[in-house]
């Protein structure tokens, strides 16, 4: 499947590397990425999107599960994202309202608690 | 396709059977066919975008109906634009009943929000005998400016 | 293409006009298709070759005979192996009857040895209503051992 | 069109450089340049196949006819190329024995002439 998942601690966040292509087909392997996270008590999670060369509205709406689900752990789910045709996809959609986009890791996990 | 050669707007077009795992397959042809017809990086993402979105609508529809017929898709070069049509044997579009579910947005409205975004001229009908039909393009070549929506030329049919 | 979802090999299906310039693309969609089915990059090459032969033939056999109808693909995953089959609607072949002229090799009987040597059980037929249908196939996977011709299995039919 | 050609005078020899694919569709523009080659009394060419991708029996028929028009004037026709995929061609239609092939232009340059 084209793709790959990579978790690693940095403090109290974890952070989930994606690299590859998000669409129908690939999802579901998110999705349950980000759900092991949270039952296993990871509510602050930083999903690195830089290896990522396509996301699609399924992509979209794992990631707003995954945030939904931190938050009802008061957690948070933060993104780093500098390509401009990912940024697209969640300016067009609304979702940089919705989800605090980074352009390093270290730069979400600095930064302020909303 | 009724393209005759050197006559008329090449056409190629592309079936395949309704597997998610065939869209990486299908965005990489779109990539090529556009890249050939000398369409810009930006153009390509958001043809692949679009072409991907609205192949996985057919994927999901013609599984949920059982159906395995193949998804078409043609894609059209232009004097100046790249067009895209998809079509599908599904009955015709319905909203999941059970909604979303586990919490998350509607994929599909998310979706056609986006192709809606991406591309210009999009149409969706049904097809006689059952199916869909979904049209967009994009025009070629160099962005040579960026007009609002409303100052695009009205589409030709 | 009866393929159905989950069941029996993934068919992907091409179909393009009889242009020349179009056999670059033909040929990395073939790549893109094989590589996904997990085609070795020799085999890859192979097929790209052998099914740009065959089309180059069914372009040149179509164009003679004033004909613009599509020439078909179909790209069949199997099990163990990656088939082609080509499909065009141009009059039986025949040999030009001219000749190759400007002392220059028979192109056609080149491309017939060289698609022979790089597949594996090549097939011509003629199609009902007019036309030719060539198949071909390649085992895929890594490849385990490099005989000598003269040392493969026999074609299976 | 996804064929350059680049001529350049060595000695007595035109080599000319090859980069992309030599198809039904591009093989015409190289046959014109080798008839441009001769007519301008180039007679020792060097075809430099290094930067070609793909190679068809098309693109080996004017090969060939570039070898008869150069020995009609008692020349050469030499190949330089390392591609096993390219060598697998000229090997599978037996041309390996009608052109010297060499693996860089000077071996070509300087092989004996036959
Ligand atoms: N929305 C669309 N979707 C798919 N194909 C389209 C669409 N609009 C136009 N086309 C096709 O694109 C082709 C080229 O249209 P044309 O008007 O020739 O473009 P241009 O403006 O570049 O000349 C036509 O054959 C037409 O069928
Ligand atoms: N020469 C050929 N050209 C095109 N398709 C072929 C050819 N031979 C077999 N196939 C197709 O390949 C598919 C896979 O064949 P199969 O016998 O299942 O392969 P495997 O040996 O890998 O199981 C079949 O659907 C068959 O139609």
């Amino acid at each position: 499947m084209d793709l790959d998942l990579n978790v690693s601690k940095e403090g109290d966040h974890s952070v989930l590397e994606v690299a590859g292509e998000i669409d129908v087909y690939t999802a579901p392997k998110l999705r349950e990425q980000l759900i092991e996270l949270v039952s296993d008590g990871s509510y602050h999670i930083v999903v690195d999107l830089e290896k990522v060369d396509f996301l699609d509205s399924t992509g979209l709406g794992v990631l707003v599960g995954g945030l939904k689900r931190v938050r009802n752990h008061d957690g948070s789910l933060q993104l780093v994202c500098t390509q401009e045709k990912i940024l697209k996809i969640f300016r067009i959609t609304g979702l940089t309202k919705v989800f605090p986009i980074h352009s390093s890791v270290s730069d979400a996990i600095t930064a302020p608690a909303e | 396709m009724d393209a005759v050669a050197g006559v008329g707007p090449a056409t190629v077009r592309l079936a395949f059977p309704p597997e998610p795992r065939l869209l990486g397959t299908v965005r990489l042809v779109v990539g090529i066919v556009a890249r050939k017809a000398g369409m810009g990086a930006e153009g390509i993402e958001d043809l692949k975008v679009a072409v991907s979105e609205t192949c996985a609508v057919a994927v999901g529809d013609l599984t949920r109906a059982g159906l395995g017929d193949p998804i078409e898709i043609d894609l059209v070069e232009g004097a100046d634009r790249f067009g895209i049509e998809v079509r599908d044997r599904a009955p015709a579009h319905v909203l999941d009943p059970g909604g979303p579910g586990d919490g998350e947005l509607d994929d599909r409205e998310l979706g056609l929000a986006l192709v809606g975004a991406l591309v210009d001229d999009l149409k969706t009908s049904t097809l006689e005998g059952g199916g869909n039909r979904t049209s967009f393009w994009l025009r070629r070549g160099p962005e040579l400016f960026d007009p609002a929506l409303d100052d695009l030329p009205p589409p030709l049919t």
